[in-house]
């Protein structure tokens, strides 16, 4: 069986699921691919791991995409896990920011990832703000305690699927602002990189194929997907949140992982660099491509 | 008796103070959870606590040793070499103020994700007070013992082993008690920048996942590693020095002890 | 005042230096304690002093006036012990110092005179590590001298000087303390009789103390002394006695 | 000059070396980027470059400080009253093993995510070597210093703070300059867990947009912060102990300097 | 072999202790300094030694059989510098430890000899800080002893022991140094005329050394002596001629 080596991008949640759900399946088995994982805690390090060679495949995000193209690391995207942002703005239900506009004067919390300045000023742009209305608070893995504590009065960086599951269970339920509503151009949440002088490598299509059977099972028998999902690591995978998270995140599951919208790519490219965060956007092929 | 009733006591201290400051500042559970939440998740998950124990002890006990054979044997070529260590002493200053963390990629990359990074790491962490305090014990032998020792015509080897070594052992012994209360952070932020095993793995999950009670219970078992660590190195360095006079226990008035 | 030591044992873990011991040291007098190395002379001075902290010590001291000793006694220990941070004349302050109340100037001055009179005037600034050996030991004694106590034990503290210093420090010493009660330990015979009013020999193990014997006449005695000469005769047969 | 050539030197050697490394290795710049390109971003950008690290120095300097005075309050504590000691010891060796990462949320809620958490988090880390060390300093007073000093009637105050803390000097010295080395770690990871400014957040935001360069721009300025920090320490730490005789350059053979 | 000490000079910083000072050790004797406290004695004897490290030092040492003196001398130090982690036994046997072979059982016997002469045979297993401090100079002597090097210089050797022992060690040291070149610093006269083939006395500041003074028959010589008994009349004027 050839042997693929895949970082994930964090802790195993249900964000992963096709990949889990194909590994406990056998998905990728009946694709004669032996595939194992590794959870990093540092989402930043998998894709240079894997431009650097040292591991076949990572989980990465799309604006991070673009940056390290930027920043020339030789990656080519060759798949979607999760096909809608999922980063949102997140603020308490009953706190006094009902929309956008009320974050004049405010203080907001962000996890570092690179991206939350840019995605911010669209969304303030958008309402007649700018990013000088409000401070800007990095509260790196406190995201909902900071947010519940009152700390900061909104978090950016947030994701529908699992913050607001979290702050939910504790007691202290919040609300979203979705940023492709509030005038962030839509992404893809996670995607599948490779390096790019394996471009065109047979194992990634058998990869995606098990991935899209997965993405089916899941679709269509939910319940016994998550069971499966759970049995990987039952002890620290079976919680209430993730069980949560894991019916919110269904419908954000790519359902054709290896396709490709060039156009929407060409679009979000364009946005990183008017926002100052690419220097260029070089044309989407030489970075995405189907395996 | 008062060797097991004592640390009951402090244990039951810490937990009534630690109630009391979940009560005082109140503190949500997330933040803070109280004693008696992290009791029922550690005993709740008591085998997958002690199979993440299992893995963080193995690399602590290892980078201890690494980090100490290695810091220990740098300290006595910086003393030997007074040319090497003009040049050398800076570098492993600049070598300690680079964090570990910064490192960290560049050891994955090297090591990749197994247990040899964080072992690396936690080495890298403890090599530092080693070799300081171990060099700061070599340099301060008394002048006088060297002369003697040149008079035997005692061979630098000889000197160095035989006289500058056991001078500087209580300082050696101050150098391990430092190093054995910071391999536990080694392991533990090895873990984190990359594993998917240990208890440093399993908090910084908790902590992702909100299961902030599983967390601290990880921390307590964290803390007990450490403490024993810690008491287990200091009775081994005190047995290192037995001509050395402890003056804790000194009266500070009255005349010896009355049979 | 007077000091009774009655009925005093002490032992170094197993090894029993001396037991039953009885020592009367009469107010106002010096007496010399002589005695082979090793028998236990340190040991008993510093079970006086109340600082034999590893030794397993029993036994009571009783002063004529009713009060504990503790406190009121000068040690002068074997080695210097002077502090390697202090300059020798705050080493000699180190009385003053260690008291509540600042140093005051008269104490200085009388600092300064003591170091002149055991001859380190000059060295009064420098560290102990730039001292010589017998230079140390007068550092010390000057220390001891300064100290105003009613009980002064000294733990041989003329040995690492030359026959010249030795005398001169020794009328310093008989007259500085004349009113004093004094136990000093010394293995120079010549020393015991020149200076003292009871000589004692510690011999034997477990360690007993001889009968006294009595030089006469005024302190410091002449060393060309007739008397003095025989009774070191005496002294001499009594310590060879013990090795015999 | 040879104050000034050592450094430059050893400077010029470590940039070989790690221009070496990356050629041997064949590192990506992502991962390790060479010093060419790193001094370039460090040039490029020294105005933000120095703007962060004036917080990270004041963070720093500031936590050095304050745990420097509570290590050595503590010390002189644990030393002072035996009964504190037996019970407050395996505290503070619990407190030294939780990683300060784990409390650092915890103090970020406490303290905001300004200036103060930092400083709280660089004392945390500064608090126990400083304080093991002087401990250990302070136990070891030879015991005859201290009958002398019973014997003068020195109350139990004099003799801490005139006979047991000069003699506890050297190892204090040893403790600051761990210390110094381990303060800009707490800094910056005090930095990494919450802030928007210093060097740490520097670094942890350059990581993410992939500008390892500057990254390790950020990385190279704080080394430099730290290195001095450690001189400046072991320089006065010498100065603390004028007594102590320095064996460094004790010839092995020979007879004195010849004039 | 004769050794020649020439135009030395030696200064603690601005501090001149001697300068052009000549020493000459004829082979197989011993030779006895003797001079105030402070007067740089124990410099010399370092500076001898080739440890004087922190002082500014030149002159030359020049031995007849051509080689360097460095490696080829014993020093027993004024304070006694056993080392305190190990066993007055091993402490003894220094000298071999520290050396690349192991220690035979002829050196540990030998290490037994010395210590049971030195009156220590019972403490060759415990360590140092449970010795009195005789104790610790007739080990450290039970040292210098063991080591088997042409020069020996011993510095204050006999100043913590009681008359008899001290006697009782001067005999043994004569003996087993009869056939080496001895220097031995002292304070105490009849000790040096009872020892000595030559005694000097050094004096002044900077300091010079007297003409030797030889007295006469073999060593060690009886107290009772007629003649030392004069000499150390004559010697005593000589130190005394230096405060006068
Ligand atoms: N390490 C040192 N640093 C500075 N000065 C020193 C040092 N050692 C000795 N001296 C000075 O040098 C002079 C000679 O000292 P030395 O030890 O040789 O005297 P000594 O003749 O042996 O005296 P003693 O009989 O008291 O031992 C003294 O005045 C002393 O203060
Ligand atoms: N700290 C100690 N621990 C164990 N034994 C000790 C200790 N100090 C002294 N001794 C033993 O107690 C005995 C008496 O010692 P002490 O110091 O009183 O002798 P001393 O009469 O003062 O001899 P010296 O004239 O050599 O100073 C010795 O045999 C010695 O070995
Ligand atoms: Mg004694
Ligand atoms: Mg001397």
């Amino acid at each position: 069986a050839d042997k693929v080596n895949v970082l994930l991008d964090w802790f195993i949640n249900p964000d992963h699921g096709p990949l889990i759900v194909a590994q406990q399946q056998g998905y990728f088995a009946e694709q004669d691919l032996e595939v194992s994982m590794v959870e990093p805690a540092d989402p930043s390090m998998p894709p240079k791991l894997v431009a650097a060679g040292k591991a076949d495949m990572a989980i990465s995000y799309q604006p991070q995409l673009h940056q390290q193209i930027d920043e020339g690391l030789p990656l080519v995207r060759v798949g979607t896990l999760v096909a809608t942002p999922l980063n949102s703005l997140v603020v308490l239900k009953d706190g006094p920011i009902k929309s956008i506009t009320d974050l004049k004067g405010r203080k907001v919390g962000y996890s570092v990832s690179g991206f939350e300045d840019a995605m911010l000023r669209a969304m303030l742009e958008k309402h007649g703000l700018s990013l000088d209305d409000i401070e800007l608070v990095n509260v790196n893995w406190s995201l909902s305690p900071s947010l519940i504590s009152g700390q900061v009065d909104a978090v950016i960086g947030a994701f529908r699927n699992f913050e607001l599951n979290q702050m939910d269970i504790e007691g202290h339920p919040g609300r979203a602002f979705f940023v492709e509503e509030e005038g962030v151009p839509a992404y893809d949440e996670l995607i599948l990189v490779i390096n790019a002088k394996h471009r065109g490598d047979a194992r990634y299509a058998r990869f995606m194929t098990a991935l899209e059977k997965a993405t089916q099972f899941i679709v269509n028998h939910p319940d016994q997907a998550w069971q499966s999902f759970v049995s990987y690591k039952p002890d620290e995978l079976n919680t209430e949140l993730n069980k949560r998270a894991w019916a919110d995140t269904l419908s954000r599951f790519a359902l054709r992982p290896a396709a490709l919208d060039s156009a929407r790519y060409q679009r979000f490219g364009a946005f990183m660099q008017r926002q100052g965060l690419t220097k260029a956007a070089p044309a989407v092929d030489t970075y995405a491509t189907t395996p | 008796m008062a060797a097991i009733a004592r640390p009951l006591c402090i244990a039951l201290g810490l937990t009534l103070l630690w109630q009391c400051i979940v009560w005082v500042t109140g503190a949500p559970k997330f933040i803070l959870p109280g004693p008696g939440l992290v009791i029922d998740a550690l005993l709740d998950q008591l085998p997958l606590l002690l199979r993440h124990a299992g893995v963080t002890l193995a690399e602590i006990l290892l980078g201890l040793t690494f980090g100490v054979i290695l810091g220990l044997f740098s300290a006595l070529s910086l003393i030997t070499w007074g040319g090497l260590r003009r040049w050398l002493m800076p570098v492993l200053v600049i070598s300690q103020a680079i964090p570990v963390f910064a490192l960290a990629p560049v050891l994955m990359l090297w090591l990749g994700y197994g247990m040899a990074s964080k072992i690396a790491m936690a080495t890298l962490i403890i090599y530092f007070p080693v070799t300081a305090a171990c060099f700061d014990g070599l340099r301060r032998t008394p002048t006088n013992y060297l002369k003697l020792a040149r008079t035997l015509g005692a061979s630098w080897q000889a000197q160095l082993i035989q006289i500058r070594l056991p001078a500087a052992l209580p300082a050696f012994g101050s150098g391990l008690r430092v190093a054995a209360s910071v391999a536990p952070i080694g392991a533990v932020v090895g873990e984190w920048v990359g594993s998917s095993t240990g208890l440093g793995y399993l908090m910084l999950n908790a902590n992702a996942r909100m299961q902030v009670d599983l967390m601290f219970a990880a921390l307590l078992v964290l803390a007990l590693i450490a403490v024993s660590l810690y008491f287990l190195i200091d009775w081994l360095a005190r047995l290192l020095v037995p001509w050395q006079s402890d003056t804790l226990n000194t009266p500070l008035s009255g005349s010896g002890r009355n049979r | 005042m007077d000091i009774r030591l009655e009925n005093a044992s002490l032992h170094w873990q197993q090894h029993c230096v001396f037991s039953g011991l009885n020592l009367e040291l009469p107010a106002g007098q010096w007496t010399s304690i002589l005695g082979q190395s090793g028998v236990g002379k340190s040991s008993l001075l510093q079970l006086l002093c109340g600082i034999a902290d590893d030794a397993d010590v029993s036994g009571t001291i009783l002063c004529s006036d009713g009060r504990p000793l503790s406190g009121r006694v000068a040690w002068m220990a074997q080695d210097d012990l002077l502090l390697p941070w202090l300059s020798v004349l705050d080493n000699v302050l180190l009385c003053a110092r260690l008291s509540r109340d600042r140093v005051s100037t008269e104490q200085r001055e009388y600092g300064h005179y003591l170091l002149a009179q055991v001859g380190l005037g000059a060295k009064a600034d420098v560290l102990p590590k730039q001292l010589s050996g017998g230079q140390r030991q007068r550092a010390a004694l000057a220390r001891t001298l300064f100290q105003d106590r009613p009980l002064v034990c000294m733990d041989e503290p003329f040995s690492a000087l030359d026959a010249i210093n030795r005398l001169r420090l020794q009328d310093l010493a008989a007259q500085l303390l004349a009113d004093r009660s004094v136990l000093m330990i010394t293995h120079d015979p010549l020393e015991a009789l020149r200076l003292s009013d009871r000589v004692l020999v510690l011999q034997g193990s477990p360690a007993r103390l001889s009968r006294p014997i009595l030089p006469l006449g005024a302190t410091p005695r002449s060393v060309r002394d007739g008397p003095l000469l025989q009774q070191q005769g005496e002294l001499l047969a009594l310590l060879a006695g013990e090795v015999a």
